[in-house]
């Protein structure tokens, strides 16, 4: 194709994108300097998660909410789990809320490595796929797969199974982790997760360059605790507008439908907003441990950051710290010593519950209501990806016109292609829980 | 022959004796309501007094997985690797699992031996222990009666204080050296009954068996049955196997490996060209009545059930092994009065 | 039973270790079945008596029983005729003379051939089933003069499925051997009988107490050959059969071959009807 | 002999199954060695016209996914249906119990028409499907029997037994004993009682054994105090599809 810049007419459809969860389309529409269309249409196949949650019995929420995304199944089991708990008035112990946040720990580390190196490095490296970079950086690959399988291992040791996990349940946990796995698990986060990850840093400080500048103001939100870096539970914290608590989730996503995807947008204070790592980095930065802290300074990540790109190098500075917390979570149950409690599964009460969570790719909120036979009557789940595709939207349609007189077409692509994946949207997620309210 | 005497607080004490030279498998807690055999190493760990565990002590001698043969596909060539002599003690078994080992001894030794099953069963040693038959056992109904103490080396009967020993064998005398047991000299407490039974012994079972085969309780049986296996799987004189290859992920070598079989499994009769000989429920459900019951009794004079109880308290569908049977005991036997 | 078995430890044999042998000739039959010639390591009889079977070894694969088609009298080698019907069977029609392959055997009880001494042979096979009844016809042509006739009844679903087409041309000439054919449906080619293997059995001029039959084939076929016998009068203890079950060890006991209290492994595969007429399982 | 070429491909799914393939860390690069990999969505840029074995993970639940799937098995000498969804239709034929313009209406409300749907239907309603890997997600173990009988050229033989047989081999303690309910009896083992081993209940994800006895089964979870139609909806949860018309 010729090189063609400083583009009157720009016409860019990339079907079914590569390397993201899920599926979506690029479509760019300029037409004698004028733009007509910038956006990310969702293509995915709607799955009507809500339809199938109707009438269903509390065991079996947290099972059918984790098949929307096999990404963020366990963000989607806690998340409802939580829901459920609230709903039905089932306290958990000290021992299952640490359980779960070394789960979520386990997740994003997991998913934030997949991410990096396997989706977003190969845009850095310029190549199609991590299957070249096997012979060209076997190092790098095997470094990544080595701290994959150790965030998985928490999820197996853990949950039974890092994807669907299979021992959370409400109120508690089916099976208890031993003492010995717990140690091991330690001992593997500390002597190999740790400098892995370390070395991760270095490689992203070598990538750095490849990373686009472009910066947009935007409205950030994320989950805030006055604990820790709020994963696991938190109020519901904008950059414009400051904490609500969780039961305001609704007015604090505001969805709707658009002709030109399957799943529902979002908004609050502005036309959109950005939920993810790099919400949470803006938001909650002082939480982080020191090394992660030394991470961020060292890849140039500041607070207050507008470049959406730079949410891969957020992710790889919150991992840094999912696996150091992961480590002291241990030490707090070794401490405790892990044994097996019975789940707490005798309702107090029937009514309606929320839940919400930091999932990798921002906050995942699900509300249900409850009848007196513990089955769902009403369910509400709003998911992260949902929540940034107008921001992605509002995004292309900045970049578009900044780097039209500059770049070819596929270079422009090939940014627009980055700028999605850098969101590390879940697209299948995005369209399976939309907002319902069962007909009784 | 002499008794001791074990005070129930010196339990823990006397497996530490016997952990100290052994390797000792016993009962342990297992999950919520259950018991399962493994190795002691917590003496505190060990539960004597339980009503059965959830696989009998064969799993030690005929394992539920086990490789057969080491194979290596770039030389087409196949070892087979080395079986561990058993060696151990087991402590704390029931009188009906022992037996049920003894049958399993017949299975492996008579026809062609099999050197997997006796290196594993080499140098056991059994320390049984009394039990009081919940609403499942019916062991005294197959001729086993819970203070029998045939194959033990030694034998703990229970007692409102603790444990009246027996140690009928050198080997037991053995594993008691140097654990001060108290003389005893009282009688053994009177057995507790059996609540559950089949009315008939084995020498009439095998005609009750012999005019049944069409008898309506296979199909009755068959309509609850799921056909899920457990009922075999847990039976602790089932022995049958099937055999898998597993080839490792470069496709370069791989292993044969056994793994415990059932007849109640559809595909267990199923032979080329989709042919099944026993497909219909009810005839695998007789097959299986009938290989505790008849086949082999019929050689040798023993039933082949123990009278455990595990299939009946295992079976998700409630299917009692003895409610078949007597419910075939009291047709045959109304069929006779109608004769005479 | 009950007494107590005391010697343990590694005295027996390894039951489940196959022998490496070397396919030496691959024949195809027809488009199913293929005659495989097997050679023990230094030429090495096999020692197994008809009707008795091997289990062979694909390593990665997995392991079946094959009867052993060839007569003890051929030295040597021995051969198996199988056909393709599963797992082990297609990865074995891709074999080619050279490859290894894992025997253990020969198992079950074959053919006490003694008790045949003397006497009329006749073989009733259906389809598949001559693959092993071939092993005892060609023992009979190799010591023709210790018996008496030879019949042979062969049933095929059609003419194009007819195994060894040379050697059933070789009876059909040898005045010695009495041979009968028929096929289910014939092709446009066909000239001889058709119609099942049974319809065979009523022309036969048999000397009745002297004769003993020997019947090999798919389940379906025992039942009615077996009314048939019994019709023309032989009695059943003059009547062997061979049986076929899935099996998984060959050796007693994996337990799926049981029928009824029978193991066809160890008591057959060959069977005297008088034992098994009673075992509802069995026909 | 050429390695085989590989593609992977999905449909109406959570990409669970995808995930878990990418979850072989150890043995990934020992895949890669044996196989080429010409087309993965999800993981590569790549495209290819032919591929020797297409893996395919998720439902068929639009007119395009039909199209495709036609498409991929005019491409391909083998296809695999990776996953519950795939193989059985999964969660999403839960959806078919439910009238079609109903459900759309309760998701979209009147901006239905935006977007077309099917009944979620398994590969195998559609096109001949080679071998299945079940579970969800799907069951990494039965990927890796299926993958190295496809490389070794043998067929894989489903196995066509109930969890229980595994969860017996395993000897877990039963969870109809800790009062749970229990889809194992007539669910395809494979897993190795993976869900039992961890205490939680078999959801039947695997599918159900070829000659399940319903009957008996609906009769064991309504013993065990569930109602007829709670116990319906939970053999339903994964077998929707085949149980299309059966009634309770
Ligand atoms: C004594 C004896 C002698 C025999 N002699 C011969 C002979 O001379 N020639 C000959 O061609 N055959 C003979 N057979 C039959 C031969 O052993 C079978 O055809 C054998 O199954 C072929 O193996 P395979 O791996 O190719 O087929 P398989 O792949 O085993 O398939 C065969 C059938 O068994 C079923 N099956 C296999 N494994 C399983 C499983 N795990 N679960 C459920 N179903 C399963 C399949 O569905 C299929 O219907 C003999 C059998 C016996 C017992
Ligand atoms: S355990 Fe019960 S349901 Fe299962 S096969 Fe045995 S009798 Fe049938
Ligand atoms: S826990 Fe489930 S799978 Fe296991 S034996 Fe019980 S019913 Fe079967
Ligand atoms: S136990 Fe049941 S739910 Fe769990 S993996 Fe196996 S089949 Fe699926």
């Amino acid at each position: 194709m010729s090189r063609d810049l400083g583009l009157e007419n720009l016409d860019i459809n990339v079907k079914h994108l590569t390397r993201v969860e899920g599926h979506g389309n690029i479509v760019v529409d300029m037409k004698n300097g004028v733009l007509h269309k910038a956006q990310l249409d969702i293509v995915e196949a709607p799955r009507y998660f809500e339809a199938l949650l109707k009438g269903r019995s509390f065991h079996e929420a947290a099972i059918i909410t984790s098949r929307i995304c096999g990404i963020c199944s366990l963000g989607h089991q806690l998340t409802s789990l939580k829901a459920t708990e609230q709903a039905l008035g089932l306290a958990v112990t000290e021992q299952t809320v640490l359980l779960r946040k070394l789960l979520i720990h386990g997740a994003t580390l997991q998913s934030n490595v997949l991410h990096a190196y396997f989706l977003a490095a190969p845009d850095f490296l310029k190549v199609g796929s991590v299957i070249p970079l096997v012979a060209t950086h076997p190092d790098v690959v095997l470094r990544a797969l080595r701290m994959k399988k150790l965030a998985n291992d928490i999820g197996d040791a853990v949950g039974g199974r890092a994807v669907h996990p299979i021992t959370c349940v409400p109120g508690g946990f089916t099976h208890v982790p031993t003492a010995d796995t717990l140690r091991l698990l330690r001992k593997k986060m500390v002597e190999q997760m740790v400098p892995d990850w370390l070395a991760t840093v270095e490689t992203m400080k070598a990538l750095a360059g490849a990373i686009p500048v472009f910066e947009r103001p935007t409205e950030y939100i994320s989950l805030r605790s006055d604990g820790d870096y709020a994963l696991y539970d938190g109020d519901i914290c904008s950059t414009d507008t400051g904490r609500v608590p969780d039961s305001e989730y609704r007015r604090m996503t505001n969805e709707f439908i658009v002709p030109h995807s399957s799943s529902k947008h979002c908004k609050v204070s502005r036309s959109s907003y950005m939920v993810g790592a790099l919400a949470r980095w803006n938001n909650n930065h002082d939480k982080l441990c020191p090394e992660a802290l030394q991470a961020a300074a060292a890849l140039g990540l500041k607070p207050g950051c507008t470049n959406p790109y730079l949410n891969t190098v957020a992710q790889v500075v919150e991992a840094g710290h999912c696996a150091l917390d992961a480590v002291a979570i241990i030490d707090q149950l070794l401490e405790m010593g892990p044994r097996y409690e019975k789940p707490n599964q005798e309702p107090t009460q029937f009514g309606t519950g929320i839940g919400s969570t930091e999932v990798p790719r921002g906050i995942l909120y699900h509300e249900y209501t409850y009848d007196r036979q513990a089955r769902i009557v009403k369910a509400n789940c709003i998911i992260p990806t949902g929540q940034n595709l107008a921001n992605i939207d509002d995004d292309m349609k900045k970049l578009v016109p900044e780097v039209v007189a500059t770049k070819s077409k596929e270079e422009i692509t090939s940014w627009l292609e980055m700028l999605v994946r850098a969101y590390d949207p879940c697209i299948s997620c995005s369209v399976h829980m939309l907002d319902v309210e069962f007909m009784e | 022959m002499a008794q001791y005497f074990l005070e129930q607080a010196r339990v823990a004490d006397f497996v530490a004796h016997l952990l100290a030279s052994n390797t000792v498998y016993a009962p342990h807690r297992k999950g919520s309501r259950s018991y399962a055999f493994a190795k002691a190493d917590d003496p505190a760990a060990v539960v004597l007094d339980y009503p059965r565990t959830l696989s009998s002590v064969k799993k030690f001698f005929l394992p539920p997985r086990e490789v057969l043969l080491n194979f290596d596909l770039t030389l087409d060539a196949a070892s087979v690797p080395p079986v561990e002599p058993g060696n151990a003690v087991f402590l704390g078994v029931h009188s009906y699992d022992l037996a049920a080992v003894r049958r399993l001894d017949f299975n492996f030794t008579t026809g062609n031996p099999e050197r997997n099953y006796l290196a594993r069963r080499d140098g056991a040693r059994f320390i049984g222990v009394s039990y009081v038959p919940d609403k499942f056992h019916f062991a005294g109904s197959v001729g086993i009666d819970p203070y029998d103490m045939t194959g033990c080396d030694m034998f703990l009967t229970k007692h409102a204080d603790g444990w009246i020993v027996d140690i009928p064998t050198g080997e037991g005398s053995e594993l008691a050296a140097g654990f001060k047991l108290e003389a005893h000299d009282e009688p053994k407490p009177p057995r507790a009954h059996f609540t559950q039974h089949v009315f008939v012994p084995q020498a009439r079972l095998g005609k009750v068996m012999e005019a049944s085969y069409d008898h309506p309780v296979w199909n009755e049986t068959a309509d609850a049955c799921l056909g899920c296996g457990t009922c075999n799987l847990v039976c602790p004189t089932c022995y049958c196997f099937n055999v898998q290859e597993n080839v490792d992920i470069a496709c370069t070598s791989g292993q044969r490996e056994r793994s415990w079989d059932g007849c109640m499994l559809r595909g267990f009769t199923e032979v080329a060209g989709g042919e099944f000989f026993r497909e219909k429920v009810a005839a695998r459900q007789r097959h299986r009545v009938y290989r505790k019951f008849k086949y082999i009794s019929d050689v040798t004079g023993q039933p082949w059930c123990v009278g455990c109880g595990r299939c009946t308290a295992s079976c998700t569908a409630k299917i009692s092994i003895v409610e078949i049977v007597n419910r075939l005991i009291r047709d045959s036997e109304r069929d006779e009065s109608i004769l005479t | 039973m009950e007494q107590q078995i005391q010697q343990f430890g590694a005295g027996p044999r390894e039951l489940y270790l196959p022998e490496m042998a070397v396919i030496t000739e691959v024949r195809r039959l027809t488009e199913l079945e293929t005659l495989y010639t097997v050679e023990l390591p230094g030429g090495r009889d096999l020692g197994h008596k008809p009707g008795q079977f091997v289990e062979v070894s694909l390593y990665g694969i997995g392991e079946a029983p094959f009867s052993i088609s060839s007569s003890p009298t051929r030295r040597g080698s021995f051969e198996l005729g199988i056909r393709r019907v599963g797992m082990l069977t297609d990865v074995l029609a891709g074999y080619a003379p050279g490859r290894k392959i894992g025997i253990r055997g020969p198992f079950g009880n074959g053919i006490d051939v003694s008790k045949f001494t003397g006497k009329d042979v006749l073989i009733i096979a259906g389809g598949i089933g001559l693959v092993p009844m071939r092993s005892l016809i060609n023992y009979v042509l190799d010591r023709r003069d210790e018996f008496g006739r030879l019949i042979i009844c062969y049933g095929s679903r059609s003419d194009s499925e007819l195994l060894f087409p040379d050697e059933l041309a070789a009876w059909e000439k040898d005045p010695r051997t009495e041979y009968h054919v028929t096929v289910d449906r014939g092709t446009e080619a066909w000239t001889g009988r058709t119609g099942v293997i049974t319809t065979l059995l009523p022309g036969l001029a048999l000397d009745l107490p002297n004769t003993v039959a020997c019947i090999c084939g798919p389940p379906v076929m025992y039942r009615f050959v077996v009314m048939a016998l019994r019709g023309r009068g032989l009695p059943d203890q003059n009547v062997y059969m061979s049986l076929e079950r899935r099996m998984k060890c060959g050796v007693g006991k994996c337990g799926h071959c049981q029928i009824n209290n029978t193991y066809v492994c160890q008591d057959g595969p060959v069977y005297n009807l008088p034992d098994i007429a009673k075992l509802r399982e069995a026909l | 002999m050429a390695k085989p070429r590989v593609a992977i491909f999905d449909f109406t799914g959570c990409e669970g199954c995808e995930l878990s393939q990418l979850n072989f860390e150890d043995q990934l690069l020992d895949i890669l060695a044996q196989v080429d990999i010409v087309e993965w969505r999800e993981a590569m840029d790549d495209k290819a016209d032919e591929y020797d074995i297409a893996f395919v993970e998720g439902a068929l639940s639009t007119p395009d996914c039909i199209k495709r799937i036609h498409d991929i098995r005019r491409r391909t000498k083998v296809l695999v249906a990776l996953g519950a969804c795939a193989v059985d239709g999964g969660v999403n034929a839960i959806k078919n119990l439910h009238p079609i313009e109903e459900v759309r209406a309760t998701v979209y409300g009147q901006d239905q028409y935006l977007f077309p749907t099917l009944p979620a239907l398994p590969l195998s309603a559609v096109v001949k499907v080679d071998y299945n890997v079940r579970g969800c997600p799907m069951t990494q173990a039965e990927f890796l029997r299926v993958f190295t009988s496809l490389v070794m050229g043998k067929q894989f033989e489903e196995p066509d037994l109930a969890v229980c047989v595994e969860c017996k081999l395993n000897e877990n303690e039963c969870v109809y004993e800790r009062g749970m309910i229990c889809l194992g009896p007539v669910t395809r083992a494979g897993c190795n009682s993976h869900c039992t081993n961890f205490g939680q209940y078999c959801i039947g994800c695997r599918g159900l054994v070829s000659e399940p006895n319903l009957k008996g089964m609906n009769e064991v979870l309504t013993s065990h105090g569930l109602a007829v139609d709670e116990a319906w909806k939970r053999l339903q949860l994964y077998n929707a599809y085949r149980l299309q018309g059966v009634r309770a």
